[in-house]
């Protein structure tokens, strides 16, 4: 019993604290991206008060769908959450967890899709499915990635792959496998929907896309989800190549400085169209990918 | 006592088609009843591993001995049919008034039945020659029933493949039988293994050929989009869950049974695994991403699924091809969940049909509104499908991805994963278009369907969680199959499975989904309520919005990709075979235009002329 | 001459050429061959036992108006065979004829057809003069010819086609002649009936179908030969009616 | 040399005039000709028939006053009497070949075989 009560209370811990942690970054990611632009731009607890201020707000919804929708994209990236090691936290030390992260994150990205096409909006339906083929696109090169590691270090939990880069920075798959680590981090900016593929949100011409019908608390949990995919994505590519951390404190350093780099190289180019974006992945990322892999099983 | 599987559907096929004649709901209830008794006095018999049968007949001087026998293999894949067959028949007695001929359906498809297990039972070639002809017939005809125009035509492409391998089946057998002056396994497996490698190889693959076609395997998986999309609703279920997996039925039995990759087994390898097996894995592949494309391109609902049936057939051979212990186990999982999850999204989809009576998917939307029970069902199996936590469908999924990285397959893997990925893609097309948007006008007045279309419906809905949670339910079955083709079993326990670089364990998952859902739901739920309001009142933009028609997104919903691929597309493998089929007909004309241009006096001739030939010949000889 | 003609002589001629070296060819020892012309052997032939009159019973010497109750009276041995050891053959064959009477029916479809009459002026006036002589006159020979079937060269074919032949002219000369539909049957039906009718009464008399069931006589004599005087005169009756049949549709078509 | 000329007379002469009837069938045009070429081929085949049964300085086989016994030597009858046959079904074939021909006329006014398009496909 103990143990049980123990255990919900590690789980609203992590869950607080990723979000927390996830507003933050985005805080962050727009003041950075003002000073890019010569702008002051909003403090960096601007996210924050958004939250507070969308769950005051009054909303409307289009029917139960919406409603589960919504409440199926939070729930999966919080359930996602407890399988990623955040610096010496980990719920669940269950091993083959790579793999499961991954499909575990198409629970929410469903749950948001299906909630928002729920809404009857086309341009939420176009949103989305720009989105699934984007997914598409920087999938693949992540999982030819992820299987030339768990090959590499014949393991497929994240804990472990972490376990594997111990010892000297220099074990790090970052220095160990450089090429990896760029397309990782290239399919990290499409994967949280940064600049050159942010074609499925592109505000000006589908106005938000996915979002586009959300407001009052259906926006602030979309938010909400959006900050914990955010820490669960740079989780994972900490973990994987920057040899994760012992404490949390580490770790969120690391998370930091990759987002910040994330952002400012979102930040300098233009939106990719949808199919060029798809093209782009196969092409540079995809090939670099398979090069390594290859290298790596032979 | 095996027998009575063939016989007892066969008889009760004539039953229900004179019934049937007098009460429109007869033959459906008594497909349902035989099925259900199928289902039990299998659950009766299993274990019995050594049950067999055999019966001798002399026909023109000759010794015909026919055997049964019953295998784990065997047993699995009639539980499957019979339990599938109970599901369809239950869901199709409220749609028996949507048929043309309800009689004959009811008939071919008990017959369907039994010949599936004749053929799950037979341990000859002779034998599951016969039924495996009498089940190609009989789906035939259940396809071309179907109410399209084009059902005559996809049938009858299905027949011609379908046919032309079972002639090359026939043609090996008998050489196999004049060598070794039998038709069961047994001698011919060993005749195979001592003959030369080059021969055995050759006469195995066309023995494999039906099977080959009927799993819908890349070469051979043209006939798969229009039988499926054109058979009768309430059939498409069974030919995508059951009479594709008898095809990989027949390729376990001749790469195991009759020891196939024994005979391949020293030849050159590619890491470790016979080139050979290597290219069935790689035919795997490339099903995996031309069903894929293809489907993710269709506007037509049946069509889009039989697709996606063709890409997962991909999974299974890669599976079965590589024969790793987890392989084997990932391939036979996913047949399961293949098998249970495609026939919930047929299931659903034809409720859909029986509705609205169209298969186009930008003619219909928004039915979750009206149709919320099938709306469960299709999106459970979607999950399932798309290979997602924590249903049936990932778990195998995992198990395939889990064997081909222990091996390092990477192609093998690379295209595993697009299939994957891509799968979101083309089931969240009817999802979104079918049952999300906007409900159109004519459609308002929907009902959900009956009861009886709802009960196999929720039952399979069930079986994807159940499955979901508890692999090892499965994993029993399938660890007895591979005791019983010499393949290592793999660890399990009911509710975890251990693969290469680690285990599965479902409780966990689906303890942690359950917390995150309640947190989510706290935040939902403590927030504040919200308003409803109607569908149609949305922001566009700042145009005024009055028909649904209109706004409803989902007509070329995935256009941008489709362009990728365009070029692909339009050089087709259909395309192919039938600019091959055009050359020759053209070819063939030119050679009647000179042979037999209807000129009688030129018939004449050219017989006056075979027997100036013949009385030459025999002249000179 | 057309390629295609010349082709067909090609092959004709290698056919005829390979066909011809078959009558040249050495025979081997033991090998059955073709006699050569005129040296055809009969003695060790079935045809030798029809000469003797005696497939059944023990050779006899055959003597002109001296020998009696031969197993065939017929002095003409072609049709002793035709009518007599074969006549179950000719039954066949007179059906051939009659199918290809109906099948020309069949095909010239008269019944609805505009029946144009024959059209052509009247016929000169020495053919018609001369038929209206040649008529009876044809008629008698045919009768003649199928009466004497068993002892002389003809029989019921010959005859019948004789009296068909004089219709046939007479048709050709007279455009007012015509012959009753119902005529022809009648005639055609009742000789048809009535062979077969012997051929029962042989049956259920002496056991066999066709079997001869009266005495035969002296050979040579008019009077002799059993039922195949009866048989011939009932397949000249047919024959002529059958033939007269086709040239009426030929001619009214 | 005369022998020679006789036998070939008859076996060749009838050979070659069915093969003359074949020639005919095979290349003309003419519906009536072709007719006419079957015939040819029928007493050819006719005459070879009778030919083989022929021998040498006999008489034909009637017993009468000139030949009053079997004893006689009497050419071989029965393939005189398979003639016969033979000429009443040419007969029959040739008279339901010409109704043909003429329900062939009437539907497409010509009698040569090329102009007529029914059997061309």
């Amino acid at each position: 019993m103990i143990d049980l009560i123990y255990k919900i209370g590690h789980f609203l811990l992590i869950t607080v604290f990723a979000t927390a942690l996830g507003l933050l970054f985005m805080g962050i990611a727009r003041k950075i991206i003002a000073r890019i632009q010569k702008r002051y731009g909003p403090p960096v607890y601007q996210p924050y008060l958004d939250v507070l201020k969308l769950f005051g707000k009054d909303a409307i919804t289009h029917g139960f769908i919406f409603d589960f929708g919504a409440v199926m994209a939070l729930g999966g990236v919080i359930a996602t959450l407890f399988f990623i090691p955040l610096g010496s936290w980990q719920l669940y030390s269950m091993e083959g967890t790579v793999l499961l992260v991954i499909y575990l994150l198409a629970v929410a990205s469903l749950g948001m899709a299906m909630g928002t096409v729920g809404s009857g909006n086309p341009q939420a339906s176009i949103g989305i499915s720009r989105a699934l083929t984007q997914m598409l696109g920087y999938e693949l090169p992540f999982l030819v990635i992820l299987f030339s590691l768990i090959f590499r270090y014949q393991t497929s939990s994240i804990w472990g792959l972490m376990q594997a880069q111990a010892g000297s920075f220099l074990n790090w798959n970052l220095f160990a496998y450089p090429m990896m680590a760029l397309v990782a981090f290239v399919v990290l900016i499409g994967m949280m929907g940064k600049k050159p593929f942010d074609a499925m949100i592109a505000p000006s011409e589908i106005g938000s896309g996915p979002v586009v019908e959300s407001g009052g608390k259906y926006l602030g949990m979309l938010l909400l989800q959006k900050s914990i995919t955010i820490i669960i994505e740079l989780a994972l590519y900490v973990n994987l190549f920057l040899g994760g951390a012992d404490n949390i404190f580490s770790f969120s350093f690391k998370m930091l400085i990759v987002w910040i780099l994330a952002t400012m190289f979102g930040s300098l180019f233009p939106r990719f169209r949808i199919e060029d974006g798809v093209k782009f992945f196969w092409k540079w990322p995809l090939g670099i990918a398979i090069l390594q892999a290859l290298y790596i099983i032979i | 006592m095996l027998t009575k599987y063939i016989f007892v559907p066969a008889a009760a096929a004539f039953a229900a088609y004179i019934l049937n004649k007098k009460n429109k709901k007869a033959g459906a209830t008594i497909t349902a009843l035989v099925s259900a008794y199928l289902l039990l006095s299998l659950a009766l018999i299993y274990g019995s591993w050594e049950l067999n049968q055999s019966f001798n007949l002399s026909l023109m001087g000759y010794q015909l001995e026919f055997l049964m026998a019953l295998t784990p293999l065997s047993w699995l894949f009639a539980v499957l049919t019979s339990a599938i067959s109970l599901l369809i028949a239950v869901f199709s007695i409220d749609s028996q008034a949507d048929f043309k001929f309800s009689s004959v359906f009811n008939l071919n498809f008990l017959l369907v039945i039994g010949s599936i297990m004749g053929v799950l039972f037979a341990r000859d070639f002779l034998t599951l020659f016969i039924f495996w002809e009498l089940m190609t017939w009989t789906s035939f005809y259940l396809i071309s029933s179907g109410k399209k125009k084009m059902a005559g035509r996809a049938a009858y492409r299905y027949l011609i493949l379908s046919a032309a391998a079972a002639y090359s089946f026939l043609m090996a057998v008998i050489f196999i039988f004049q060598q070794t002056g039998s038709f069961a396994f047994e001698p011919a497996a060993e005749f195979l293994l001592n003959n030369s490698a080059p021969q055995s190889i050759l006469l195995l693959l066309a023995i494999s050929l039906p099977f080959w076609v009927k799993a819908g395997i890349f070469p051979l998986h043209v006939w798969v989009k229009d039988a499926h999309g054109n058979a009768p609703k309430e059939f498409s279920p069974f030919l995508s869950g059951m009479l594709l997996k008898v095809g990989f039925y027949g390729l376990i039995v001749v790469f195991h049974q009759l020891s196939f990759f024994k005979i391949i087994e020293n030849t050159i390898a590619y890491r470790g695994l016979p080139l050979l097996s290597y290219l069935f894995a790689l035919l795997g592949a490339v099903t995996i991403i031309t069903g894929t494309i293809l489907a993710i391109r269709q506007e037509d609902m049946k069509k889009l699924i039989a697709y996606s049936s063709i890409s997962q057939m991909g999974y299974i051979i890669i599976g079965i091809a590589i024969a790793t212990p987890l392989g084997f186990s990932g391939s036979m999982l996913h047949l399961m969940n293949h098998l249970i999850f495609k026939s919930t999204i047929f299931l659903a989809l034809a409720a859909v049909i029986y509705r609205t009576g169209t298969t186009k998917m930008y003619e219909v939307g928004g039915l979750i509104f009206r149709m919320p029970l099938t709306f469960a069902a299709y999106l459970t199996a979607i999950i399932a499908l798309a290979g997602i936590p924590p249903t049936n469908g990932f778990i195998s999924k995992w198990v395939i991805y889990q064997a081909l990285i222990e091996k390092g397959y990477l192609f093998l893997a690379l295209a595993a994963f697009f299939g994957s990925i891509a799968s979101f893609m083309y089931v969240f097309k009817p999802l979104s278009t079918v049952f999300l948007g906007q409900l159109k006008p004519q459609h308002q007045e929907i009902k959900e369907v009956p009861l009886l279309m709802k009960i196999p419906m929720l039952i399979l809905i069930g079986v994807i969680v159940l499955f979901g949670v508890f692999p090892g339910i499965q994993m029993n079955i399938i660890s007895q199959i591979s005791g019983d083709l010499g393949i290592e079993t793999v660890n399990y326990s009911l509710y975890s499975i251990q693969g290469a670089f680690g285990a599965w364990n479902s409780l966990y998952i689906f303890n942690v989904f359950a917390a995150g859902f309640v947190i989510a739901l706290l935040v939902f739920g403590l927030a504040k309520k919200s308003k409803l309001v109607g569908l149609l009142d949305t922001y566009s933009s700042g145009e005024y919005v009055t028909d649904a028609e209109s706004y409803h997104y989902a007509y070329q919903y995935y256009r941008p990709f489709d362009r990728l691929f365009d070029n692909l597309a339009a050089k087709s493998l259909t395309g192919f075979y039938e600019t091959l089929t055009a050359n020759l007909l053209k070819s063939g004309e030119s050679f009647r235009r000179i042979f037999a241009a209807g000129r009688v006096q030129n018939y004449a001739l050219y017989s006056v002329l075979l027997f100036v030939i013949l009385a030459a010949v025999g002249w000179i000889i | 001459m057309k390629f295609r003609n010349l082709i067909a002589l090609v092959i004709t001629a290698a056919f005829a050429l390979i066909i011809l070296q078959a009558f040249t060819i050495t025979p081997a020892a033991g090998e059955i061959t073709l006699n050569e012309f005129g040296k055809a052997d009969i003695n060790n032939r079935t045809a030798q036992l029809y000469l003797n009159k005696s497939v059944n019973t023990d050779n006899k010497k055959v003597i002109y108006q001296e020998s009696k109750n031969l197993e065939s009276g017929s002095a003409n041995i072609v049709t002793s065979v035709v009518a007599n050891y074969r006549s179950f053959d000719t039954l066949g064959e007179i059906t051939v004829l009659f199918l290809a009477a109906a099948g020309i029916g069949v095909v010239l479809n008269l019944e609805n057809s505009k029946k144009k009459k024959f059209a052509a002026d009247d016929s000169s006036l020495i053919l018609n003069t001369g038929i209206k002589l040649l008529f009876p006159l044809l008629l008698l020979a045919g009768t003649y010819i199928f009466v004497y079937g068993h002892l002389s060269p003809g029989g019921g074919f010959q005859g019948g086609a004789v009296i068909a032949t004089a219709f046939l002219l007479k048709m050709l000369s007279d455009n007012k002649f015509e012959i009753k539909e119902i005529s022809i049957t009648l005639v055609e039906s009742t000789a048809g009936i009535s062979f077969v009718g012997l051929g029962l009464y042989g049956l259920v008399t002496r056991g066999s179908f066709l079997e001869n069931f009266m005495a035969t006589g002296t050979v040579g004599q008019l009077f002799s030969a059993g039922i195949i005087p009866l048989i011939y005169i009932a397949i000249a009756f047919k024959v002529g009616a059958e033939l007269t049949n086709i040239v009426k549709n030929l001619i009214e078509a | 040399m005369l022998n020679f000329l006789e036998e070939w007379s008859f076996f060749g002469g009838s050979i070659l005039l069915i093969f003359i009837g074949l020639y005919g069938v095979l290349s003309r045009k003419n519906m009536i000709k072709i007719l006419i070429s079957l015939g040819l081929m029928d007493t050819g085949v006719n005459l070879l028939l009778v030919a083989l049964g022929y021998v040498e300085a006999a008489n034909a086989p009637i017993i009468n006053s000139v030949n009053p016994s079997n004893a006689a030597a009497f050419v071989d009858p029965i393939p005189q009497a398979l003639v016969l046959t033979s000429i009443v079904i040419g007969t029959a074939v040739l008279a339901l070949g010409l109704a043909l021909v003429m329900k062939i006329y009437d539907k497409y006014s010509t009698l040569n075989i090329s102009e007529i398009r029914g059997l061309k496909w």
